[in-house]
């Protein structure tokens, strides 16, 4: 598949799996080790390269900024949420139950707003999030404001909490891997090079006979998916759930700032960007001359980012070693 | 439900929905200029608070002294930050231009946090209240909406009577077709960015003096604002004042009728509702 | 700076640790305890006087020679801590840092329910002994933990407390207004005074939650005001509370009886002037309650550490501004580990969730006691809240403690 | 022969400006057919009327027998209408061979990423691309996105094709060229609407010229009928006699 | 005396050449003409000379000095005013406000009282909707409009391209009569039109441009009776 896919471009190279078992190796880690504290390090990193893999199909792809994008994160959690409570299936199961409302969401709202362009989108899919989330806080059945929790007891079915959380950590991982190979496939097929031309020129895609409404939303769709997936596992990791924590504006706006930091349109971009985010913030917050204004700092390097160096880490790598190039896509 | 609140409320709400609409005039005239969403509206609608927290607790003046002088830094400020932050990418893609202004976002908040804690302030103004029936009107909210409409009317002075204010809106007619006429773009950009944030700065120190706050007490005001520019059409200062009063009005009315926290439902429903039917907003239709 | 003041604090208590480490043979060991402040987010204030509270009760164990068990160990505590911005999901990756890095012996909390609850799903998971302050969540508690443990009143007790004094105040109250904060800790704290308002013959005529962003209170208070309650209760935190508070006063709102969560107990409410004027809250702790060995045996428990006023002169000397109660509920944190720790003998998990099952304690910030139920292990059932009103004193204004009767400064009066 | 694209009566207008004005006029299946005007005589807007871009007011547009008045751009592109864009629009960030390969993909005969690949390879060494295929589209020259952008329109593999200046801006050598690539493109059953400024090329590839001036119609015939037609060189350069009656206004 | 000198003018988008060269000399007070095919390169050469986009090389040079670097609102206030392919209006803002906005550089700011009665004389339509908005003028108007503008400035050289463009022949006949009036008025003018018989017959000097590069140049009148121009627009000169 992938020689053919390849095979105009000269010799294939193994770049996905290459990725794909570095992340895994990486993400293997802490299970070895048996050490906890990386463990939920490395939950939170791989939470980050999945929420940033997944916007950057609809942004990067696509060109369609979605500020929003962490509706999904959190419609994923409440499904899967509610699901284990109330009609207390198991958590795998919850998970991909949890995935109904994100697609629901995604293709009925998604398919409205994505005529929209450029800032229009993005302030709509801001509002969208807004809406779910003051829906959320009021809406009775899943808790309204206080959100729902577990009885820590619930965690025994998983052979206690300590398992549990292993286990989440080992779906967040699958759910990571899963998100970075969906991108890929899609960067590499048909239907990815449908969503760039779109993004390219979406007037000349449909004179070439690109459906632009529909692909648009099957590339929401699969955007959707993956952070609905994380949402159930954090959420379950978690123990409690409530609108502010799910529906998080700053956390939508920071795997953004992730893709742009890695290589906005890039397959490994947002792990890249994931790694280099997480690494300076916890450089920033263990310095303690620098703890305090971290947020500031935070502005100017995505300041300079922004302005100097537009295609981000991988345009930068890519521009410095060019016989990177070919592995870094 | 008890209909006694509704005339109460509108009233209210009209009153508050004027300094919204200030607050909204500056985000729109930004895109309406440089074509950018300032997501960096929020801090600096905070930063205009914290004026008049300077003049009235600092420096023990009267409030409203803060409130001119925090249309005089936000002109200031926002020069800075579209030089800073904006020319170098006023023609790239929205995202670059989002993320930029997201960026300044963080560095003003940053700051502020760490030199000004995220603590509850308040500012005590005491005008007094006109009262009639079950009907209040805070003195402070009737000087607001009077310095709130007077700023409105002062931009609108300016952009159609002045030179100045006509180059500014000829650069956002055609950028290309100004510069040819001798009209600096470059300079009218930022021109635009210091008004904007000049209106944004305004409408929070006029806030400041109904209202306590803190750090982060900006964000409110710019996601309404964004309602608000919306529903009036991106671009347009005379829709957003409107679409402030719109805003304000459907605040205090809904609110008699249905629970108070569906409110913000309603507001985004509304929101992402327009933007479907009628992206150009209610008042929009220039294009 | 704060980051600064906590590093110097650690590096304090590794030079006592330093000094006491050549002396005794049984060795002076480092107890280290672990937590998490919130140095930027939303909790960042009241986060950073808690943590105050807990340096204070550290310095002065240090300073005191560290805590002897039975056995001739001496262990001086370290504290280890790292900014969690407020956000739950930082809070349960450095908790499980904490304890599977820094190998903390035990852990104290955030500050705030949300936080506290995520925090509290991972010391549970590792079986590590957490007392917390700064979270007075109700359901938390009742998630069948059994190393969790609450040292604030619950929520559920901060306006059934209101209600039994509004009616002790004036027994013709009928109609009252539920209006609270839309977030988890206040909609907990309204929903159970409903009931209990009801069980009281009270009628509940308007009963709605409000955003938390909310500023403008004018269409809920209109609505109040058509409502024509005779008393209000409910509030959120402190800013929405202040400005609740204004806008009740500006719309000449006539209820005579106003209790909010969270801001009275504030200095600075008072900031908004008159309109402060009557508003009652619920504190976990008021400076001018004197908890003492007296009122220890009236209780049955007993009496630990040092007394109040020492306290607040040791805070006011460290910090050079009085104690809120945060703060004092991070010193009590401390304390009734040390506590804890004593009556165990050891540092074992095991022994030390023992002698903290049977706790009956009284400190300066009043008293403690767990719940041993499995379904409620570690809630707080003994401590009593305090109810604060602001009133009247010369030009200015005063809060006075009014209930319960037995330590209250000034009797309580209707508002105006 | 008989007609592949028919329009009978098309208007197109924009508000109050009429912009193509009751047009009729025949393409027949394998021929090249050149449509001309000066600037602004609503050329353009015929062809995005043709692709569904612009809906025409009245008048139908009858493609193989159907009318596709109404149909959505990207089914009237896989009936077979591939269109290369005056201003040429190569997807800049794509490769030149990605660029060809959506052609291929969503055109007519909508081959998967594969064949399409192999499509697109095949037509870049026709069209004399093939050794920039792994270039983005944005490093190419004029000529080479001129022909990039027709190479795209012939990978979708098209009955029709609407070629929009694809010559304007090209050298005379780049011109001869690309008249062998029209030869070539014809030769493989491709009918062929073209829009050309340059008339050597036009008289000389055409089979019929179609000719609007203000969005009508002033002429269709051979290019040696259209040529000779007064109203088309007063169209074309313009009407002498006012040039002559400026010049006879000089004092 | 205004004169305006190219000298090996290169420019192009993207990095992709457009102009390879071009050399031009204005001669003061008189009319030019710049003709040439779509893309040839002749809106490309007056944005470049313009500033709107940067040359790569050679150089501009007005009065003797050397502008190249300069931006297009330098340009003008210097008297260098192009009036644009499409007229670039400020479709929202008045006619009056257009005109205003014309006489926005130093020069004409003091004259603008009488400007203002010129171009109202010279297009008494401009004067009966001074209020409009732009946006509602017709076509022609608004091209009117677009030179009124420009004019305004009061412009030692003025640039005009492609103002014939989507005119009705009448209209386009009105145009460069009132072009010709300009010309004889004593104003500077570059013009760049695809109506080639019309500009080389007010033309007093012109340039055929092709491929970006000048081809030919010389007297109007001479160039306008070459068969090579008449076959480079209309194909064959069997069409005589």
């Amino acid at each position: 598949m992938r020689a053919t896919l390849h095979g105009l471009h000269g010799l294939p190279r193994p770049f996905l799996p290459v990725l794909l078992l570095i992340v895994a190796v990486v993400a293997a880690l802490p299970l070895v080790t048996g050490n906890p504290s990386l463990r939920e390090e490395l939950f939170f990193m791989l939470l980050l390269v999945t929420l940033a893999t997944s916007v950057n199909v609809i942004t990067g792809y696509t060109g369609y900024v979605s500020f929003g994008h962490i509706v999904f994160f959190g419609l994923g959690g409440y499904g899967a949420f509610w699901s284990m409570q109330v009609l207390g299936v198991h958590f795998l199961v919850a998970a991909a139950l949890g995935v109904i409302p994100a697609v629901l969401v995604a293709v009925i709202v998604g398919g409205a707003v994505l005529r929209l362009r450029g800032a229009y989108f993005a302030l709509a899919t801001l509002g969208i999030l807004e809406a779910t989330k003051a829906f959320m806080t009021n809406f009775e059945p899943a808790g309204g404001a206080v959100g729902l929790s577990f009885n820590f007891s619930v965690y025994a079915n998983y052979g206690g909490a300590k398992s549990a959380a292993e286990m989440a950590y080992v779906f967040m991982a699958l759910v990571a891997l899963g998100a970075i190979t969906a991108s890929y496939l899609v960067r590499h097929s048909k239907f990815g090079l449908a969503l760039m031309t779109i993004r390219e020129d979406q007037d000349a895609a449909v004179i070439l006979g690109i459906d632009p409404a529909r692909t648009k939303v099957a590339a929401f769709v699969i955007s959707a998916v993956f952070p609905a997936l994380a949402g159930a596992a954090f959420f379950f990791k978690n123990g409690i759930i409530e609108p502010g924590s799910a529906f998080d504006l700053t956390r939508s706006i920071e795997s953004l700032v992730i893709v742009v930091l890695g290589g906005i349109g890039t397959v490994a971009g947002p792990v890249i960007g994931a790694a280099a985010y997480e690494w300076l913030r916890g450089f920033l917050i263990t310095n303690p001359a620098l703890a305090s204004f971290q947020l500031t700092i935070a502005g100017v390097l995505l300041l300079v980012v922004v302005l100097f160096a537009t295609s981000g880490l991988v345009g930068v790598i890519r521009s410095r070693v060019p016989r990177a190039r070919g592995w870094l896509e | 439900m008890n209909l006694g609140a509704l005339l109460p409320s509108a009233i209210d709400g009209l009153l508050l929905g004027c300094v919204y609409g200030l607050a909204a005039m500056g985000l729109t005239l930004i895109f309406g200029v440089t074509r950018v969403v300032n997501l960096a509206h929020g801090p600096v609608i905070a930063m205009g608070m914290f004026v008049v927290l300077a003049v009235a607790s600092g420096a023990g003046l009267n409030p409203y002294i803060g409130v001119l002088l925090a249309a005089v830094v936000g002109l200031a400020a926002g020069v800075v930050i579209y030089v800073v932050a904006v020319d170098r990418v006023i023609n790239a893609p929205e995202l670059t231009t989002l993320l930029a202004t997201f960026a300044v976002n963080l560095i003003i908040i940053g700051t502020a946090t760490t030199l000004l804690t995220t603590s509850p302030r308040a500012v005590d103004v005491d005008l007094g209240a006109l009262r009639a029936g079950n009907v209040t009107v805070m003195g402070t909210h009737v000087v607001a909406v009077v310095i709130a409409v007077a700023a409105a009317g002062a931009l609108y002075a300016f952009l159609f009577r002045t030179r100045l204010g006509k180059s500014v809106r000829a650069v956002a007619a055609d950028r290309a077709a100004a510069e040819l006429m001798g009209i600096n773009s470059r300079r009218m950009l930022a021109l635009a960015f210091g008004l904007g944030t000049a209106l944004a700065m305004t409408a929070g120190a006029l806030l400041a003096t109904m209202f306590s706050f803190n750090v982060l007490s900006g964000g409110t005001y710019e996601t309404k604002s964004f309602v608000i520019v919306v529903l009036g059409g991106l671009g347009n200062p005379t829709g957003a004042l409107i679409g402030g009063l719109v805003i304000g009005l459907l605040e205090g009315v809904t609110a008699v009728v249905i629970p108070v926290s569906w409110v913000p439902v309603i507001e985004y429903a509304v929101f992402v509702l327009i933007l479907l039917v009628r992206p150009r907003g209610l008042l929009g239709s220039r294009q | 700076m704060r980051g600064m003041r906590i590093t110097a604090a650690v590096a304090a208590a590794v030079l006592v640790l330093a000094a006491c480490g050549s002396g005794t043979t049984s060795g002076p060991k480092t107890l280290k305890i672990g937590f998490t402040a919130s140095q930027t987010g939303a909790q960042e204030l009241t986060s950073k006087r808690q943590v105050e509270g807990i340096k204070l009760w550290a310095d002065q164990v240090a300073k005191a020679g560290g805590i002897k068990l039975k056995d001739g160990t001496v262990l001086t505590p370290q504290l280890v801590s790292y900014d969690d911005e407020s956000k739950t999901d930082r809070v349960q990756a450095l908790y499980t840092k904490l304890i599977n890095d820094d190998k903390v012996d035990f852990l104290l909390s955030p500050y705030s329910s949300g936080l506290i609850k995520a925090a509290a799903v991972v010391g549970e998971q590792n079986g590590k002994i957490m007392v917390t302050a700064g979270g007075a969540d109700d359901a938390t508690m009742e998630q069948g933990f059994t190393s969790i443990y609450q040292l604030y009143t619950p929520g559920s007790k901060y306006l059934t407390g209101a209600i039994d004094l509004m009616l002790a105040m004036d027994p013709t109250v009928k109609t009252i207004a539920i209006v609270n904060e839309k977030d988890a800790f206040s909609t907990g704290v309204a929903a159970a005074a409903k009931p209990y308002a009801e069980s009281k013959g009270l009628t509940v005529v308007l009963n709605e939650g409000y955003d938390s962003g909310t500023t403008d209170f004018a269409p809920l208070v209109n609505k109040i005001a058509a409502a024509a309650p005779d008393a209000i209760l409910g509030g959120g935190h402190f800013q929405d509370g202040q400005t609740f508070a204004k806008a009740v006063f500006d719309k000449q709102v006539a209820a005579r009886f106003v209790a909010l969560l969270v801001a009275p107990p504030e200095p600075t409410f008072s900031a908004i002037g008159a309109a402060a004027l009557g508003i009652v809250g619920p504190s976990q702790w008021e400076q001018s309650v004197k908890y003492d060995a007296t009122t220890a045996a009236a209780a049955g428990a007993t009496w630990y550490g040092p007394a109040v006023a020492d306290f607040v002169t040791a805070y006011q000397t460290a910090y050079g501004a009085a104690p809120s109660y945060h703060s004092v509920g991070g010193y009590a944190a401390g304390l009734v580990l040390e506590k804890a720790i004593e009556d165990a003998g050891s540092i074992d998990a095991a022994a030390v969730r023992k002698a903290l099952d049977a706790l009956n304690l009284m400190t300066l910030f009043g008293q403690t006691q767990f719940s041993t139920d499995t379904k409620t292990h570690g809630k707080q059932t003994a401590h009593q809240m305090v109810y604060v009103q602001w009133q009247a004193a010369g030009d200015g204004l005063a809060s006075q403690v009014v209930w319960p009767v037995a330590v209250r400064t000034a009797p309580i009066l209707p508002r105006q | 022969m008989s007609a592949l694209l028919a329009l009978r009566g098309v208007t197109v207008a924009f508000g109050g400006l009429v912009a193509v004005d009751d047009v009729t006029f025949d393409v027949e299946e394998g021929s090249i057919t050149g449509l001309i005007g000066p600037n602004g005589a609503g050329k353009s807007t015929v062809f995005n009327a043709v692709n569904g871009v612009y809906r025409p007011r009245t008048g139908s547009i009858l493609f193989d027998g159907r009318d596709i008045v109404g149909m959505p751009s990207q089914r009237i592109a896989r009936l077979g209408i591939a269109r290369a864009h005056q201003v040429v629009r190569p997807l800049t960030d794509l490769s030149v061979l990605d660029n060809v390969t959506v052609g291929a993909c969503f055109g007519r005969d909508a081959l998967g990423l594969v064949a399409g690949r192999r499509r697109a390879a095949g037509v870049l060494e026709q069209l004399g691309l093939a050794d920039r295929a792994s270039q983005p589209a944005g490093s190419l020259n004029v000529a080479q996105k001129k022909r990039l952008e027709l190479a795209r329109a012939v990978a979708a593999g098209p009955r029709l094709l609407l070629a929009d200046e694809v010559l304007a801006g090209l050298n005379p050598h780049e011109v001869e060229e690309m008249l062998g690539v029209f030869a070539t493109i014809r030769a493989a059953g491709v009918t062929i609407l073209m829009i050309e400024h340059l008339m050597q090329a036009v008289m000389h590839l055409s089979d019929k010229v179609v000719v609007l001036d203000y969005g009508r119609l002033i002429a269709v015939g051979t290019p040696a009928e259209v040529q000779a037609d007064p109203a088309v060189i007063e169209a074309y350069l313009g009407d002498p006699h006012a040039a002559e009656r400026l010049l006879a206004d000089e004092p | 005396m205004s004169s305006l000198v190219v000298r090996g003018l290169e420019a192009g988008y993207g990095g992709v050449p457009v102009l390879w060269g071009v050399d031009l000399d204005l001669r003061d007070g008189l009319l030019t003409t710049l003709v040439g095919s779509n893309g040839s390169g002749k809106t490309t050469f007056l944005r470049s000379v313009m500033g709107l986009i940067r040359p790569w090389r050679g150089s501009v040079s007005l009065d003797g000095l050397d502008v190249t670097r300069l931006s297009a609102h330098e340009k003008a206030d210097l008297g260098l005013v192009l009036v644009p392919e499409g007229r670039q209006l400020f479709t929202t803002m008045t006619v009056l406000e257009n005109l205003e906005m014309g006489a926005t550089v130093r020069r004409a700011r003091p004259l603008m009282r009488a400007s203002l009665d010129e171009v109202f004389t010279m297009f008494p339509r401009l004067a009966e909707r001074r209020g409009q908005q732009a946006l509602t003028l017709s076509g022609g108007e608004q091209q009117m409009l677009a030179i009124a503008r420009g004019l305004m400035a009061k412009p030692s050289i003025l640039l005009l391209d492609e103002p014939s463009l989507g005119l009705s022949p009448r209209v386009t006949m009105e145009m460069f009569t009132t072009i010709r009036a300009l010309r004889r008025a004593g104003l500077t003018i570059v013009l760049v039109e695809q109506n080639v018989q019309l500009s080389l017959a007010i033309a007093d000097h012109a340039y055929v441009l092709a491929h970006g590069r000048v081809e030919l140049s010389g007297p109007a009148r001479e160039i306008r009776e070459m068969p090579a121009v008449r076959a480079a627009y209309l194909g064959a000169s069997s069409a005589e």
